[in-house]
């Protein structure tokens, strides 16, 4: 039972973090939303899901790969690499400001219920996979080899690979940007302010509109940003990727404490390598159920996660 | 006609009759119930699948289980998205049975609806002190547990499910059929009719006004007294007795069943159900199950882009009635009336 | 516009829009006029499936109404979207709709079992170009009260039981000490051809099993089955999902620099694997029936013609199965126990070549099994594995 | 001098570094009114939120007709005996003013599910004097007439006051009421000032929040005050008020600087 994970053990370890950072900015756009509306962004799974195809479109009709192209190399390497990302994120940043737009805005002007928002956000994430299920005829969809994946080194039995090293740099980079923004930024510092009270941030002046949409576009971003590496690593998309890879990175948001975005990068690292680990020491079917129980267990410890503030409602 | 609208103009017709009209529109409404198995060559037909198979499930089973589900999440505010486990719960003890023991259907019931009530009592207690988002997910997490432990067990048959269910034995005397579903529907209906009778009794009595105190404020509901914990078990139990008797009588319908019929979507669908149609009035949330589940089937001639329209229609209808189609009472007008008159 | 009646409009709109107009066929008296169906998944994740299938029904009709004058044949599409549950709510109306004399499908066994109560209740005569359970067909198996599809239904694919054995010898071919790690994809297809291929392993001289998984078909991350592999020193890895998994698995595990033979099942068994997994997908073993292209290229030509696609994965069972119908229609077999009788003695030969006939229990009793070898980026048949 | 009702002894309640409540002792006794006043952060909730088991103490005991509260579920502390009302009112918005009160008075009844689901007769009868005993507190109150009106749509006065009927509603041998006037204007605070002392004439024992010096004066008969936790004077409301120490945590200032 634990040959596996005692043999592989810096092999799976590697291979979980490198997971668990396309988590962390799936989980950020769950977290981000979360924070500002006190709201499950369902579609957030979908838009996931037009990130990788952003990235695919990019790849095949902007340069012309297919599937037996060989793999680029230095400048133009890069460029493709960063066009590709480019693509993602501004295909997942559109549909969330698509999704804000036509699923939430209405519902919160009108001040209503949660759970109309959350039924709007669901009609909203079928629209978006059945969309693209048209678009593809119901098919898979490959993806071009545009970053060869050359082992780099050997550690302890683990291999490092570019893509792997690229996506943990990269998507941390890309993190660290974010959190940043979020802390620093004129725009970040309205974010928070909302997210600790609306009303308080509505009567300094800030405009809540804008930072809504804000919130959903930079949440997009990560979320496009998640589904670039993730082309680039599993070089495979469909129009029904995202409900697994949203349900992952949703628990990992809660896990770390909804709405907190440290919570999510600890979140999301540690549920790709709980994910892994599961697999191997109890076998890859019994992975959803691991993780859920961690999450239940962290949950009745921690009701808010593991960075989350206290909702308990009694501040009389 | 400006400030038409169907729940008061309902409600009205209700405060303004007396006992005897009463007990006609119940009986007369139970009747046009009844009879719906009958209007499958009107405008009500499914293109592809059998009208009156249609109407059991999805139609009325979407109802039963739309009725119990609003209990949790309507009544008493709990955000539920794993109630497919009791559905699951109910349709597998009958599969089970049915395989192992020769117990038929309608004794098999009473154990599905206890199994399934044991299922959430014992994932209520740990997990009901948690709230809203929080609960929402790890009741989604039990849900796919039931689903991955039911795919990855032997004894479940695993991938393959439970086929050869038995039908349901006649009941005064009337065979149930394949080909002719009408008996089937009549047995959800009377389900459905014992579910809104026990609802209705338990929201004008403690129970419900417990349930509701939570749902506005859980913490000053406990301060008032309110054993919050027992009431969100016995309403989490409620719900899950329902879930279960629906999918007892699922399998009995459908006499295979196997574990991709109990994904998440399920939950969400019900859960829209209920949302769609009114979240917190029963007569809403009935409206919600019967539309939805009536839905998919009668636009398949749109074939492929149904689902798209069904999202579709699930966004416009939120946007422009977040309440739902017949919004929970407000019954503040019909109640100062009648005190007047008393 | 006052919010109440814009909201209202709303709601209208919807419902008109579910309560509009819907199509019917309706016949027309100069010819001669037939309804057939097919059931699959034309919609949802698997509708890829079901559109290839149905696709080469289509042709079969349109071949023959090209050959006979004065007959025109209505296909009802039957979509199950491949789920049970689903299949369970529309094979009623189709088991009740006795315009409909032969069913091509259901395509998946799931659904097929779901839908049998209503064909055997209605004495509609099935083909399936696809269901490959093995209970089906088999009197003796533990679930045969309720799986067993005899008189309505048959199949013309060979079964899992066929299968596992020619998987587990044709991955091991030319392996003398084959240490073979089997996994399945969770399905209900997937988990049983499982059992028989491990069962066949012990059959296969030098092999022995070295590990298995089980892995969700959502999985996209394999690595935690590739390092089950690596400790166990697999060389022969056998996958029996389905071929979009099997390209993004043999990605990663060829990434990972192992060299293991991989080998699938009819699952895996189509040209996308070998687009999908490009390179690394060369020298993969794949057990499968030939394909139309494969049959005859001539056919393939017309059928591209005609369709307007190339042919998908199980045309050639799709247009034998019509083609059973159709001979039926045309020998004057128009009620469903006519049809059943013409079916139960049907003996003539497939597109491919073999003789089509069925045994009592509804499977044909011709027809295996043959190795492809990924080579160049096509599949390339290498003739039947016995 | 009558009976101890409620007993602080020792109370200390730490949130992380912060001392909320240091070494307080408190004693309430039967039939009486008690003020506890404090300027602003200085504890007054926090002792309300201890007694009624929304926090646990750090350490020290609350005692309340005989029985340690430690450890109970704020729904048995309840229904032992202590009710309150809250700063932010917190109604059930969706129910009518009637059935609010009568959410509180299930309190002290046996029926429970089951007897709702068969309608038995003890249901029925609970039912029936749930219906009776809120009306007689809402007529008591004073606002009966909004029975039948839902809560979120009464005036604000109304709402003020259907929080002390709610809680009254528990049948408590302790109210505790949390700023029952703010936001009243001075007509309204002496109406419910009368009402407060009508409350204790019905045998109702009240310990009360309040920052209005005049309502506080003319009604209590003892006042506690707290300063950062710690209990600084405990006295009736004439040598209360001249407390140097009360002056200079009210003004920030030594009274005798000024």
């Amino acid at each position: 039972m634990f040959t596996v994970f005692i043999d592989q053990f810096w092999q799976l370890t590697i291979s979980g973090i490198a997971l668990g950072f396309i988590y962390v900015l799936i989980a950020l756009g769950y977290t981000m939303v979360y924070g500002v509306l006190r709201m499950i962004n369902f579609a957030n799974s979908e838009i996931f899901m037009w990130g990788t195809f952003g990235a695919i479109v990019a790849s095949r009709d902007l340069f012309g790969y297919n599937q037996t192209s060989e793999p680029a190399h230095g400048a133009k390497l890069a460029l493709v690499l960063f066009i590709q990302l480019f693509a993602s994120m501004a295909f997942a940043g559109l549909t969330a400001v698509t999704v804000e737009f036509v699923a939430y805005r209405r519902l919160r002007a009108k001040g209503t219920n949660r759970l109309a928002t959350l039924i709007s956000a669901i009609g909203m994430s079928m629209v978006l996979s059945e969309v693209m299920r048209l678009l593809t005829a119901s098919r898979p969809v490959g993806s071009p080899r545009i970053l060869e994946k050359v082992i780099l080194v050997e550690v302890w039995g683990a291999q490092i690979r570019l893509d792997t090293l690229i996506t943990i740099m990269a998507a941390g980079a890309i993190f660290i940007i974010l959190e940043r923004f979020v802390k620093l930024s004129r725009m970040g510092k309205a974010i928070r302010a909302v997210s600790m009270n609306e009303d308080a941030a509505k009567l300094m002046g800030i405009n809540l509109n804008r930072v809504i949409t804000t919130t959903f576009l930079v949440g997009g971003l990560a979320t496009g940003a998640a589904g670039f590496f993730y082309i680039t690593v599993y070089e495979y998309t469909k129009f029904n990727i995202g409900f697994t890879m949203g349900l992952a990175a949703f628990t990992a948001a809660v896990i770390g404490g909804i709405g907190n975005i440290r919570g999510a990068f600890f979140g999301g690292v540690s549920l790709g390598l709980a994910e892994v680990y599961a697999s191997a020491i109890l076998g890859t079917q019994w992975k959803s159920v691991t993780i859920f129980i961690v999450l239940v267990l962290v949950l009745l410890f921690k009701p808010s996660g593991l960075f989350g503030e206290a909702v308990t409602q009694t501040r009389a | 006609m400006k400030n038409f609208n169907l729940r008061d103009f309902g409600a009205g017709i209700w405060e303004r009759s007396n006992r005897y009209q009463r007990v006609a529109i119940v009986l007369v409404t139970i009747t046009l119930a009844a009879l719906l198995p009958f209007a499958g060559a009107s405008f009500l037909a499914t293109p592809v699948a059998a009208y009156d198979a249609v109407l059991v499930y999805p139609v009325a089973i979407f109802v039963l289980m739309s009725l119990g589900l609003n209990i949790v999440v309507g009544k008493s505010g709990m955000l539920d998205l794993g109630y497919v486990a009791f559905f699951a719960i109910g349709a597998y003890t009958n599969g089970l049975l049915s395989m192992h023991t020769g117990l038929n259907t309608w004794e098999i019931m009473p154990i599905g609806i206890g199994a399934a009530m044991f299922a959430g009592v014992l994932l209520g207690i740990p997990t009901l002190r948690l709230r809203g988002d929080y609960l929402a997910i790890v009741t989604l997490g039990f849900g796919e547990i039931i689903r991955i432990v039911a795919l990855n067990v032997s004894w479940t048959n695993g991938p393959n499910g439970i086929s050869g269910i038995q039908m349901p034995p006649p009941i005064l005397g009337k065979e149930f059929a394949l080909d002719d579903q009408k008996l089937f529907f009549w047995v959800v209906l009377v389900m459905i009719l014992l579910t809104i009778w026990m609802i209705r009794r338990l929201t004008v009595r403690r129970p419900g006004r417990a349930w509701e105190a939570i749902r506005q404020d859980e913490d000053a509901a406990e301060l008032m007294g309110v054993p919050t914990l027992k009431y969100k078990i016995w309403s989490f139990t409620l719900g899950a007795a329902i879930g279960g008797a629906a999918g007892v009588l699922y399998a009995a319908k459908n006499l295979f069943i196997s574990p991709e019929m109990f994904t998440l979507n399920v939950s969400i669908l019900i859960l829209a159900c209920v949302v769609f149609g009114g979240i917190g009035n029963i007569w809403g949330v009935i409206l919600g199950g019967a539309i939805l589940g009536y839905l998919p089937d009668r636009i398949r001639f749109i074939s492929d882009a149904r689902l798209l329209v069904f999202g579709l229609v699930l966004v416009v209808v939120m946007n422009f009635r977040p309440d739902g189609l017949l919004p929970r009472k407000k019954r503040e007008k019909a109640l100062v009336k009648k005190g007047a008159s008393a | 516009m006052n919010k109440k009646i814009k909201a209202s409009a709303a709601i209208v709109a919807a419902i008109a829009l579910s309560f509009g107009a819907f199509a019917t066929t309706s016949a027309s008296a100069a010819t001669k006029t037939f309804t057939l169906a097919y059931q699959g998944p034309l919609s949802g994740g698997e509708a890829s499936t079901g559109i290839d299938e149905q696709n080469g029904v289509k042709y079969a009709i349109k071949v023959f109404e090209a050959a006979n004058p004065g007959y025109k044949i209505n296909l009802v599409s039957v979509d199950d979207e491949g789920d049970p549950a689903v299949a369970s709510k529309v094979a009623p109306g189709v088991g009740t709709n006795t315009k409909i004399i032969g069913l091509i499908g259901p395509a998946y066994s799931g659904a097929t079992i779901a839908s049998l109560p209503y064909y055997k209740a209605g004495n509609l005569t099935v083909i399936s170009p696809s269901a490959t359970r093995v209970s089906l067909t088999d009197p003796k198996s533990p679930t045969a009260k309720s799986d067993y599809g005899r008189p309505i239904f048959h199949r013309v694919v060979a079964t899992d039981d066929k299968q596992g054995p020619a998987l587990a010898k044709f991955a091991t071919a030319g392996n003398t000490a084959a240490k073979v790690f089997v996994f399945d994809d969770q399905s209900s297809y997937a988990v049983p051809l499982r059992g028989y291929v491990e069962a066949a392993l012990k059959n296969v001289k030098g092999a022995t099993l070295v590990g298995g998984d089980s892995v969700p078909n959502t999985t996209t991350d394999f690595s935690p089955t590739i390092a089950k592999i690596k400790s166990a020193g697999a060389n022969v890895v056998i996958y029996t999902g389905y071929y979009s998994q099997a390209a993004v698995f043999v990605k990663q595990l060829r990434d990972s620099g192992s060299t293991a033979t991989f080998a699938g099942g009819d699952g895996v068994f189509n040209q996308q694997f070998a687009v999908l997994a490009g390179k690394a997908g060369e020298g993969a073993k794949l057990t499968g029936v030939a394909g139309l292209a494969d049959v005859d290229p001539k056919i393939e030509a017309d059928f591209k013609a005609k369709i307007g696609v190339s042919s998908g994965v199980y045309a050639v069972e799709s247009i034998d199965a019509a083609n059973i119908f159709l001979s039926g229609i045309k020998n004057g077999k128009t009620t469903r126990a006519a049809m059943n009788k013409w079916v139960k003695s049907y003996n003539f030969k497939g597109i491919a070549g073999a003789n089509i006939k069925f045994n009592q229990h509804g499977d044909i009793s011709e027809g295996g099994f043959a190795g492809f070898l990924v080579t160049g980026g096509t599949l390339v048949n290498k003739g039947p594995v016995a | 001098m009558s009976k101890v009702l409620l007993k602080l002894e020792n109370l200390t309640m730490k949130f992380g570094g912060v001392t909320a409540l240091n070494e307080v002792n408190l004693e309430v006794r039967e039939g009486e009114i008690l003020a506890l006043i404090g300027p602003n952060g200085a504890g007054k909730t926090t002792v309300f939120n201890v007694i009624t088991g929304v926090y646990q103490a750090t350490s020290g005991s609350v005692t309340f007709d005989g029985h340690n509260l430690a450890g109970r579920k704020r729904f048995q502390i309840t229904g032992l005996g202590v009710a309150r009302t809250f700063q932010n009112i917190r109604l059930f918005g969706d129910m009518t003013t009637l059935e609010n009160v009568i959410t509180a008075t299930d309190v002290h009844k046996k029926s429970g599910l089951v007897g709702a689901l068969f309608g038995t007769p003890r249901a029925r009868r609970e039912e029936k004097e749930n219906r009776a005993k809120a009306h007689e507190i809402l007529q008591f109150i004073g606002i009966d007439e909004y029975a039948d009106r839902l809560a979120k749509n009464l005036p604000y006065g109304v709402q003020r006051r259907l929080e002390i009927a709610r809680a009254m509603g528990t049948s408590p041998k302790l109210l505790l009421l949390d700023e029952p006037a703010a936001g009243f204007n001075p007509q309204e605070k002496v109406e419910l000032g009368a009402t407060i002392k009508k409350v204790r004439d019905a045998g109702y024992t009240v310990l009360l929040i309040e920052h209005d010096m005049s309502l506080i004066m003319g009604i209590s008969d003892r006042v506690a005050v707290l300063d950062f936790g710690t209990k600084i004077a405990d006295d009736s409301p004439a040598v209360v008020q001249n407390d140097p120490r009360v002056i200079e945590a009210y003004l920030g200032v030594p009274a005798d600087a000024s």
